[in-house]
């Protein structure tokens, strides 16, 4: 790495400059940018799946897809969503740019491991979409390789069915190991970074609440993600070897399988809307002008989400056919994760007490957040009490309940970072009024969506369905038309973004909104060296207003 | 106001009902609360004419913490002990319970009863007594879900699971498979009648439907099947072997296969060809022609098949077609409906299906009318002519893309017959 | 090469432009740790798996793993044991600036490890000829019952994680190895030798569980230590 | 939580361990390995499992704690150490919570026709 690559003068996006700079970057701030554009081109992509497969739906009985296609789609929306978006997500993207400036820092811990891990990402990525292309006949070579045809068993690879299933399950599932193992390594970075690089002053009772939110994540990334990758290579080994650890015809228990993959997958549901409750909490007390309502509770609340997040995973398997005593154990340690989460929510509300509230588009996005979370956190009350998740599971109910905890949280989560530190990351402002525009785009058809889903779930429909009885036309017209909605908006805002991040004329001052963290004291676009001389942290980031005596601190 | 539940059917039902309300009051509840403050919040200090306001620094108060860690607390007990006390309710072994053999395969559901009684995709069970379920699945995980009854339980097919209900009201009621098994999972259904204790006795002690399959020999069996699944439209019975090889002195037969090798005709052979046409093909006969019977022939099924051909010692005279149906009969339909059975009866459904999906042949949604391209490159509407001479003389003008595989049905079909199958094929839209 | 870092070939810690080098060195054990952390969650898995299908299939467990030879597994205990106790005697080496100790000690590990996959490569091999291997025709016959499948299953995929892993572990004490031929190690800078122990030591620490619970878990009989 | 930013233990960088304990705990682990195959061959039912799996978590502790310096190390360090092995005791746990206690209903055996 020459010298020059850490000068201190120009910023971050011109210097250095050219292609070769950007590929070998290992500046914590370019890294994230890559990550970005990657995993936004696979939330239109898998978001597309979601608008054939909504139109599909409109109308009971098949209308252009047949059944195979139907299942392939869904696969594919589950699988790219979660694994090549919102996994790397908030923390790959705003943490991997946000982090070292927070807390004071020039770089990650290990910035060649932070490169590393962007193109074992994108390694990962190649591989799943390769596995994903239907079996044509000019790419016939691919079918010797073992690209058989996309997978259709859901993002879950449930054994025995993917066991037996024709379809290119080894290399989907050798893409979901690569994308995990780019995912620990991010994580341990941040854990390192977080320990390590903070600035003089900037004790852990001073850090931002979204860096608290990224260790806790970190945390999980790191822990509960190899879990995972030692059942996706026993699937592997299963379908090449028959090494009967799965199989229920060589003796293997599919029961098994289910444990070791919820292990994983339940904690990943944290570490998709953890980043996002550290957004929502720097957010909000910046637009309130007032500090973030019980500080040390909402980092504890991180914390604690991370920490019981571990040991409630069988609440996806009560009726699976495990044992009644286990099912009534992890339905009762399901509820200690709804606690902490009730405890932030009520902190960022009470927040906003007396303050000074501008709504600018973050801000909008945030408060969104607040009710699409509530609506989560409630409906997921329904399905940790034991005998009425008998009668949700499976069903529509769940479906919505998490695309209000993913994408009401996660993704509006990052929306709402994306606007917040729009400046910050180009240096330049985007139209307020557009945002809110593709707010109200989003809010709306989001809601619209899943609403009836709701419904559907209480009537009983089951999901992964592509065909379904006539009662249940209705709902299913409304989401769709929702759905549209809701694609329209994200594309609306995204390209306004886009569009202001390329085209814009509006240089954004270094502060624009004000705020007391540590990465708008440098300025906009940073530096490559973040700052100019390292920072003396004296205080907390959120004393906003002023200091009232006899007040409980 | 909010209640989208099906009809409480079974004894826990109307437990799960209040648990499910009580938990939708509460939130909807604790979401007006919440969403309304931080909206009133939002108003009442909103910044005025662009310039921020004094703000207090207020930074938390340990007071409100613990309220709102202790009350959430509390409730998610309460929930907490209702949802198992009402699972451990619906998880009770009773004493008298009914047991049923519940077996789940890819895309079906059977049933067996202590009388030996086998039905498949529905079940009877008497109202007011408790039913056991016992499930097992023969290929992947299913789930059997009863909405009415408010139960579910996977189906595994590594080891039995049980699944306990009491229905409290007769009735037909809806069954889904909720666990992902594949292309038909959305198919996968199956129905309850809930009836009296004596319409149950009299169904359950009702074997006349085995009686007759039992009196039958699995040969005869064969050969119904032989016409009902359309085997009669390529395999010939009087040794001609034109598009398919011809089923007489088939079995024990050494087969040259496309690929070179040799195979000789037993039953793993037929079952394998029947259920995948395209893994051994006979040589200098065309691949991928004869659709795939996987999970439409059920085991016995296919005994009964492999019986009839190994019955075909010697060559056979074509076998008048199933007995005419009674005139009368017949002329009360409309033509569409007669052209409809013909459809059917002539095994046209083997290669030809309605629902524009392409098997062997052309499918008959919508073709009436349609341009084609055919093989010598001319282009035809497919009226009237067209299609009789298709039926009549069908190697004549066949469509680009598709193979001359379909028998003539010269002197099998009477005019009138054929132009009943043309004003069928006009109402398939 | 000088058996201590004199005066004029002492190479200090490598500058890193974003950290001093304690910190440097901290992060970088921390850093280690946590991917041990990962390992040893990686392996859970597989030994959770264990775990159940022992308790589910007991009798064919036992019996299975008699057919493993416990003295080659005893025997690659003691030779990774003795490469970890020459790993540990490296990083103190290192940590005197002796960069042609810690050479040699490195070397010995390294050789311990190539001695560790040639004793499993007997095994495999043993396995191979007696048709237990996955994939082979007695594999895949009905009649090979199925519960030792579980077992050689978990065998094969414990123990072939496990050398991948002691393949690893030596391509990294390869890379400090190299250093150390260079005199790049002295009192203020011995990273790569301390973090390659470390990973090294996790390795061992793996196989110390592996032996009992493979070889040991059937009563393996006294007199046919190396297979019949 | 200490936020120090070198560990060092007064001899620069990390502490070092002297090579007389290195040489202690080598001959205690063979040891220890000698007992575990001695113990192996005698038939102790189901208590061999239990025994194997102690002699086996001593010689771990031998390697983590002198080897490895984790003895020296910062509390963080020790956090990261355990929690991974707390959380695959969670995962047996929850396996061994289900399996053993499932109660398998007995199928019905239909009459013979």
């Amino acid at each position: 790495m020459s010298d020059t690559q850490h000068n201190t003068q120009g910023d971050y996006l011109h210097n250095p400059s050219g292609l070769w700079s950007w590929v070998t970057t290992t500046d914590h701030k370019r890294i994230g940018l890559m990550y970005l554009f990657t995993i936004l081109l696979f939330f239109f992509v898998a978001g597309i799946s979601a608008l054939i497969m909504r139109t599909e739906l409109a109308h009971a009985g098949p209308d252009f897809l047949k059944a195979q296609q139907y299942n392939v789609l869904f696969t594919l929306h589950g699988a790219l969503m979660i694994f090549l978006f919102i996994v790397p997500g908030i923390p790959a993207t705003l943490g991997n740019f946000l982090i070292p400036l927070m807390i004071g820092a020039k770089d990650v811990a290990f910035p060649r491991l932070n490169l590393l891990s962007y193109y074992i990402y994108v390694i990962g990525a190649i591989i799943a979409v390769i596995a994903v292309i239907p079996p044509v006949e000019t790419l016939s070579f691919l079918k010797s390789l073992g690209f058989t045809g996309p997978a259709d068993t859901g993002w879950t690879f449930y054994a025995p069915y993917s066991l037996d299933t024709g379809a290119a399950i080894p290399w989907m599932v050798f893409a979901a190991f690569v994308l995990g193992f780019s995912s620990i390594l991010t994580g341990l970075n941040f854990i390192v970074t977080i320990h390590k690089l903070r600035a003089p002053g900037m004790t852990w009772d001073r850090l931002p609440v979204f860096i608290w939110g990224s260790y806790a994540t970190a945390v999980i990334q790191t822990l509960a993600t190899p879990v995972v990758g030692i059942t996706l290579l026993l699937v592997i080994m299963e379908r090449l070897m028959g090494v009967g650890i799965f199989d229920a015809k060589l003796g293997g228990d599919p029961v098994l399988y289910e444990h070791m993959f919820w292990f994983y997958s339940h904690p990943v549901v944290y570490i998709m809307v953890l980043p996002a409750f550290g957004i929502v909490g720097e957010i909000i007390p910046v637009f309130s002008r007032k500090p973030l309502f019980g500080y040390k509770m909402v980092c504890y609340a991180s914390l604690a989400i991370a920490i019981v997040g571990f040991f409630v995973w069988a609440h996806h398997m009560f009726v699976a056919g495990i044992s009644d005593f286990s099912a009534i154990a992890f339905s009762v340690i399901t509820f200690g994760v709804a606690v902490p989460t009730a405890v932030k929510v009520f902190n960022w509300v009470s927040t906003m007490y007396k303050g000074s509230i501008s709504f600018t588009t973050p801000m909008l996005y945030a408060m969104g957040f607040v009710f699409l979370f509530m609506v989560a956190g409630t409906t997921g009350i329904f399905l940790a009490t034991l005998a009425v998740d008998v009668f949700y599971h499976d069903t529509y109910f769940v479906v919505a309940h998490f695309h209000y905890t993913i994408q009401g949280g996660a993704v509006i989560g990052l929306m709402a970072g994306l606007h917040f530190w729009f400046p910050k990351i180009t240096g330049k402002m985007y139209n307020e009024l557009a945002g809110k525009i593709g707010w109200v785009l989003v809010f709306a058809g989001f809601n619209l969506t899943f609403i009836p889903q709701f419904i559907l779930g209480m009537e009983g429909m089951p999901r992964r369905y592509f065909d379904y009885l006539p009662q249940f036309q209705p709902m299913h017209m409304l989401s769709t038309v929702g759905s549209f909605i809701n694609g329209f908006g994200y594309t609306f805002a995204l390209l306004n973004l886009f569009y202001a991040a390329m085209f814009s004329k509006v240089k954004a001052p270094a502060n624009p909104w004000n705020s007391l963290s540590l990465e708008w004291k440098t300025a906009s676009p940073p530096i490559t060296e973040n700052f100019a001389e390292t920072p003396i942290v004296t205080e907390g980031t959120y004393n906003y207003g002023r200091p009232v005596e006899g007040l409980a601190h | 106001m909010f209640n989208f539940m099906p009809e409480q059917a079974s004894e826990i039902a109307s437990n799960i009902d209040w648990l499910n309300s009580l938990i939708l009051w509460l939130s909807v509840f604790f979401t007006v609360a919440i969403v309304g403050a931080m909206v009133y919040f939002a108003v009442r200090y909103r910044r005025r004419d662009g310039v921020d306001h004094e703000t207090p620094r207020i930074e938390g108060s340990n007071a409100l913490e613990a309220v709102w860690t202790i009350v959430p607390t509390v409730i998610c007990v309460f929930i907490a002990y209702y949802g198992v006390a009402f699972y451990a309710q619906m998880r009770e072994e009773k004493a008298n319970a009914l047991e049923i053999n519940v077996w789940a395969q890819k895309w079906k559901w059977d049933f067996e009863y202590a009388s030996g009684k086998k039905t498949t995709a529905e079940f009877y069970v008497p109202v007011n007594r408790p039913v056991k379920l016992i499930m097992k699945s023969r290929d992947v995980l299913h789930s059997f879900f009863l909405p009415a009854m408010r139960v579910k339980r996977d189906v595994l097919p590594s080891a039995y699971n049980a699944l306990y209900f009491t229905p409290i009201k007769t009735g037909v009621y809806q069954t889904f498979c909720t666990e992902y098994c594949g292309m038909e999972h959305s198919g996968m259904l199956a129905t309850l009648h809930v009836v009296s204790q004596a319409e149950y006795d009299r169904w359950v002690n009702d074997r006349s439907e085995e009686i007759a399959l039992s009196r039958v020999t699995p040969a005869e069996r064969g050969e119904k099947l032989y016409n009902q699944k359309g085997c009669n439209a390529c395999h010939k019975l009087d040794g001609s072997s034109a598009i398919a090889p011809s089923f007489v002195k088939l079995f024990g037969r050494n087969e040259q296969l496309a690929d070179g090798t040799s195979v000789t005709v037993d039953e793993n052979y037929l079952q394998e060809s029947i259920l995948h046409p395209n893994a051994k093909i006979v040589k200098g006969y065309p691949p991928n022609l004869m659709p795939a019977f996987e999970g439409q022939v059920s085991d016995d099924e296919i005994q009964a098949l492999e019986a009839f051909i190994k019955s075909l010692t010697t060559a056979k005279q074509e076998q008048a077609a199933a007995a005419p149906a009674d005139p009368a009969a017949l002329a009360g339909m409309s033509p569409a409906d007669r052209g409809k059975k013909l459809y059917n009866e002539k095994v046209c459904v083997t290669c030809h299906s309605l629902d524009g999906s392409r098997i062997v042949g052309p499918s008959f949604k919508g073709v009436y009318g349609r341009k084609q391209k055919i093989t010598t490159g001319q282009e035809i509407v497919a009226d009237d002519a067209y299609i009789k001479e298709s039926i009549l003389n069908s190697a004549a003008k066949v469509v680009e893309g598709y193979p001359p595989a379909m028998p003539a049905y010269q002197g099998q079909l009477s005019d009138a017959e054929v132009s009943d199958i043309i004003e069928f094929l006009k109402t398939v839209k | 090469m000088s058996s201590h870092s004199t005066a004029e070939n002492y190479q200090g810690p490598p500058h890193v432009h974003h950290m001093d080098a304690p910190t440097a060195y901290s992060a970088a054990k921390l850093g280690m740790w946590l991917f041990l952390a990962t390992e040893i969650l990686l392996f859970g898995g597989l030994f959770a798996a264990f775990a159940l299908f022992r308790w589910m299939y007991l009798e064919a467990f036992e019996h299975a793993s008699q057919q493993l030879a416990w003295g080659w597994g005893a025997l690659n205990t003691l030779v990774l044991l003795f490469s970890s106790f020459t790993a540990a005697m490296a990083v103190e080496a290192a940590q005197k600036g002796n960069n042609q100790r810690v050479f040699r000690l490195l070397a010995i590990t390294i050789g311990c490890g190539f001695i560790f996959l040639i004793i499993k490569f007997i095994e495999y091999r043993a396995k191979y000829v007696h048709g237990i291997w996955p994939s082979s025709a007695e594999w895949n016959d009905p009649q090979f019952n199925a519960h030792y499948k579980s077992f050689f299953g978990l065998y094969f995929c414990m123990t072939g994680l496990h050398a991948l892993h002691v393949i690893l572990g030596m391509g990294l004490l390869a890379w400090a190895l190299r250093k150390a031929r260079v005199n790049r190690y002295s009192k203020e800078y011995y990273t790569p030798v301390e973090v390659g122990a470390l990973y090294w030591h996790l390795v061992d620490l793996i196989w110390i569980y592996l032996f009992p619970l493979l070889y040991l878990v059937g009563h393996p009989s006294w007199h046919t230590p190396f297979g019949h | 939580m200490s936020h120090s930013h070198s560990d060092s233990h007064g001899q620069g960088l990390g502490h070092i361990v002297p090579a007389s304990i290195f040489k202690k705990v080598f001959a205690t682990l063979v040891f220890l390995t000698i007992v575990t195959v001695a113990v192996s061959l005698v038939d102790l039912g189901s208590m061999n499992i239990v025994v194997a799996m102690l002699v086996a978590s001593c010689k771990a502790l031998l390697v983590a704690l002198f080897f490895m310096h984790l003895k020296y190390e910062n509390p963080l360090t020790w956090v990261y150490a355990f929690f991974p092995i707390l959380l695959l005791a969670t995962l047996l746990g929850g396996v061994f919570i289900d399996n053993p206690m499932r109660h398998a209903p007995a199928p019905l055996s239909a009459p013979a026709k």
